[in-house]
């Protein structure tokens, strides 16, 4: 039995993006206990959309809740208010929706693949999966207007058009994007340094994700087939557009990796379809009632699940706001999978959870 | 979204007799102002196709004690701790202190009076 | 070894990065930028005002009555949000030109609130004037009627008088 | 004397050819990683605004055992382009590991702690590997010099090919390259036992780094002999090499780096000094 020590990541600490702590006890270290701080961000925004904003206004304050996910947490608040406000949206303004969530989903997963790259001590790769990502950036410039808050979504419909110019970009970018993916998983599935790294690490079975109630690609590279696109349709119409399942069995950091890399080419996939079959319809539904009773909303963010509960009063202000992020069911899955492996692959698992915390503490 | 009464004293044989691990899956938890009294809700959902979210709700005073389901589901002691020190609530076996600072002024999502 | 060797490649390759001030990088040509205002087409609804989540429009109005458009460009987070709320086509708009850095001397968020609460209070005391010119109107109005009542009952005794 | 007149230009001009090696390297990652870089004298300009930092210090041993680092290692590093005993020079560059080692225990930081730790392990990992290639040289060529090397005719790579191999596997290690960077490991821990170190006295640590440029590709340049063309084609290599493997590899952990380098390095070297010393 070696001495323990005591080795705190955080609140600032260069693998980190996101200001979350965790004390990591170590015996020459191997981590044998995990404890985490994941709310330094507390910012109010629940209380701040019910109280300054109205329900109108809510959409793009919530879109402020993450930079990455700005796009699920505004539909997600956009469909819930469309169920207070008893409206159904127009087709086109699902379809377009969908669009953006996936291209969201694109530049969010290549995101996080650098970061494992950069924190497995592979600064090339994370420059590389950066360079590749930036079409992604691009594309969504071009359909929201920004790179990065897009304000797609208002209750009741989406903002902007898509351009039949912007659609050809789209194609053209992707098919562009096509070989740059398949190299990407050539170097995460074959490089060897970096399954050296990668492989057998951070592992979470099928059982402790079920129990612990993981989301997200966490889950699915377990093998939990958890995924709102595939459980609900009311809002979207995920299977129309060509959705398909994707976990592995792994459970670790390379099956992650896997999971994410194979989303992004169902994610393509589902932006072409869109593209091909977009209908001809207006973009926004007109209402001018009051939100009133109570309503939830589950959404497929890039991490996993998102969920929304509102309730309504009848006024322009709303009684209660709920914003559950992914990273906040997978508080407690991503404590225990760090026992049992050596602290030098720590960083990498931290970022293979691909944790939000603005998202979680709001 | 199907809802669910409760009461604190049958919440624990409730959930017990619903929860199965392999088949639902326990979202957030959350508490809704209703005046003098407060309205406490579990929110868990299927991993099945076509989905269906179910919600345990039950009114209390404030201050009352709610009990803990950490020992029925695993993972809820991240979303008791959060209600703890957003709205105030007091929950079994839950200390203040993971979401705010322990010294924090609880309660911030409360309705200001 | 693939990555060795590319890594190698790489040396004779042109780095993919932009050298961004000195060179434009890539924009849409309806880029989300500065919100434009054309004044002669302004009807005064205000309500791009009501709309704006974040508050970066305001009105302040004179004595007189003329209200003037205050927009700050800090505060904005060009959402367009206020150009859908327009009733007048071409009053408000949103233009593709990003919006220049915020100066400290400008002061531009002490200075927008302290502006933002001078405005709704000029707008308060315009309608406390209208209230008491109107209070005014109506009490002269009263008064003017009440004189002419006066009057008329005044010419009504003196006809009745004169005729009695 | 006009035989040292290069040697000491070079010993003086040591922290500044370093730099300048350093700052080229920057650039050659950056091509590598398809970025456009900083400029050549990108180091000297950190060092100049690293002298302009508030100096704080953990302890006065601290700072000291910094510095020691930073003189013991030019000392070594002078000794070996004097040509002088290589087992010496060998051992005074152990020295000054050592000292960086005492620094970085001497601190509270769990993280300089761990670098501590782990720089010991990495010493433990590639000196072995540097011994055998001096008792192979003392072989080759009956000597323990480093002189004997340099104005041996027949270039010693030609005579302990394999020597060579294990020390460009080593070399990453020592120069904190992917994928043997354990002991900086900055994902990790932050840089390890520079943690504790700033403003004057991180120099001494910062400057140190660019010391161990020159002192291994001197080690390189010693397989070449007197034939100098071979030694900077030697050197070369070895430098597009430690860049391109730092740019496709990931950061093995401190046990896989060990197993490596005394499984595979040094078994190289030493199934190359029982060749050289059958023959």
């Amino acid at each position: 039995m070696g001495k323990q020590y005591e080795i705190p990541v955080g609140a600032q600490h260069i693998s980190l993006l996101e200001p979350l702590h965790f004390r990591f006890t170590t015996e020459n270290e191997k981590i044998v206990k995990t404890d985490a701080n994941v709310f330094y961000v507390h910012r109010g925004i629940e209380q701040a959309c019910c109280s300054k904003f109205k329900f109108r206004q809510v959409s793009f304050v919530v879109g402020r809740v993450c930079g990455l996910c700005s796009i699920s947490h505004t539909t997600a608040y956009s469909q819930v208010a469309e169920k207070l406000l008893k409206i159904e949206i127009p087709r086109r303004a699902k379809y377009l929706r969908m669009l953006v969530i996936e291209l969201d989903r694109i530049h969010s997963h290549l995101l996080c693949l650098s970061h494992v790259a950069e924190n497995s001590g592979f600064e090339a790769l994370f420059m590389k999966t950066m360079q590749y990502r930036e079409f992604s950036m691009e594309l969504l410039e071009a359909v929201c207007g920004n790179r990065i808050q897009y304000d797609f979504s208002i209750v009741g419909g989406v903002t902007r058009d898509l351009k039949p110019e912007v659609a050809d970009m789209i194609l053209k970018r992707l098919d562009h994007f096509m070989p740059q993916l398949e190299e990407l998983i050539g170097i995460y599935k074959n490089n060897w340094t970096l399954s050296l790294k990668n492989k057998g690490v951070g592992r979470i079975s099928k059982e402790d994700a079920m129990r612990l109630n993981v989301v997200g690609p966490f889950a699915r590279a377990a093998g939990l087939a958890v995924d709102v696109r595939n459980e609900t349709e009311d809002l979207l119409p995920w299977k129309e557009v060509g959705y398909e399942m994707i976990t592995d069995t792994a459970g670790d950091v390379h099956a992650r990796n896997m999971v994410r890399l194979r989303e992004i080419e169902v994610s393509i996939r589902i932006i072409r379809n869109v593209i091909a079959g977009l209908p001809e319809s207006d973009l926004v539904t007109e209402t001018k009632a009051f939100p009133e009773g109570e309503a939830t909303v589950r959404l497929e963010a890039p991490r996993g699940e998102l969920f929304y509960y509102a309730k309504g009063n009848k006024t322009q202000v709303l009684e209660r706001l709920k914003i559950k992020a992914p990273t906040f069911s997978n508080v407690a899955g991503m404590v225990h999978a760090f026992t049992n492996n050596e602290y030098a692959s720590a960083p990498a698992i931290i970022a293979s959870y691909d944790p939000c915390l603005s998202c979680t503490a709001r | 979204m199907k809802k669910i009464e409760t009461s604190l004293a049958t919440l624990k044989n409730d959930l017990a007799s619903f929860y199965n691990p392999a088949e639902h899956h326990f979202m957030v938890m959350n508490a809704v102002e209703m005046g003098e009294k407060m309205e406490v809700q579990w929110f868990f959902c299927d991993y099945a196709h076509p989905c269906e979210t179910t919600c345990f709700f039950t009114l209390i005073e404030r201050g009352e004690e709610v009990p803990s389901i950490k020992d029925i589901v695993d993972s809820a002691w991240v979303a008791e701790a959060e209600l703890v020190d957003l709205m105030n609530i007091n929950v079994e076996n839950t200390a203040k202190g993971f979401v705010l600072e322990p010294d924090f002024e609880s309660g911030p999502l409360l309705k200001k009076k | 070894m693939n990555t060795f060797f590319s890594a190698i490649g790489n040396l004779f390759k042109e780095p993919v990065t932009t050298k961004y001030p000195f060179e434009p990088t890539y924009k849409p040509d309806d880029y989300r930028g500065l919100i434009g205002f054309e004044e002669s087409l302004c009807i005064w609804c205000r309500r791009c005002e009501l709309a704006c989540p974040p508050g970066a429009i305001v009105f302040s109005q004179d004595m007189e009555g003329k209200q003037t458009y205050h927009y700050n460009r800090a505060v904005c987070i060009y959402c367009g949000e206020c150009v859908r709320a327009c009733p007048k086509e071409g009053a408000l708009f949103q233009t593709a030109e990003p919006a220049p850095c915020a100066l400290k001397e400008e002061n531009i968020n002490n200075g927008w609130n302290q502006l933002f609460d001078e405005a709704l209070d000029s707008r308060e005391k315009f309608a406390a004037e209208k209230k008491r010119k109107a209070a005014e109107k109506a009490a002269a109005d009263k008064a003017a009627a009440a004189a002419k009542k006066a009057a008329e009952e005044q010419a009504g005794t003196n006809n009745e008088t004169s005729a009695g | 004397m006009n035989g040292y007149l290069l040697p000491v230009l070079l010993i003086i001009l040591a922290p500044f050819i370093g730099g300048l090696v350093y700052g080229f390297e920057r650039i050659v990652k950056a091509r590598m990683q398809r970025r456009i870089g900083p400029p050549l004298l990108q180091p000297f300009y950190d060092f100049l605004k690293l002298a302009d930092k508030r100096q704080m210090i953990v302890h006065s041993a601290h700072a000291f055992l910094g510095i020691m680092h930073f003189v013991s290692l030019w000392f070594a590093l002078a000794l070996l382009l004097l040509g002088a005993d290589l087992i010496l020079v060998i051992f005074l560059h152990l020295l000054s590991s050592a000292l960086l080692i005492m620094a970085g225990f001497s601190t509270r930081s769990i993280f300089s702690h761990l670098g501590a730790n782990r720089t010991a392990l990495s010493i433990l990992a590639y000196e072995p590997v540097l011994i055998i290639i001096a008792v192979s040289l003392f072989i080759n060529t009956g000597s323990f010099d480093a002189a004997a090397a340099f104005t041996s005719e027949e270039p010693l790579l030609f005579k302990m090919p394999l020597a060579f191999v294990a020390l460009l596997l080593v070399l990453p290690i020592k120069l904190k390259k992917s994928p043997f960077d354990v002991a900086e490991a900055h994902q990790e821990i932050t840089g390890g036992v520079e943690l504790e170190f700033s403003g004057l006295f991180f120099e001494a640590v910062y400057t140190a780094k660019w010391l161990d440029y020159i002192f291994c590709y001197t080690l390189v340049f010693l397989f070449a002999g007197s034939n100098i063309l071979l030694g900077i084609g030697l050197v070369a290599g070895t430098f597009l090499y430690l860049n391109a493997l730092d740019n496709s590899t990931a950061r093995v952990n401190y046990k896989q780096m060990l197993r490596f380098s005394l499984g595979i390095a040094f078994t190289l070297a030493f199934i190359n000094l029982l060749i050289n010393s059958l023959t």
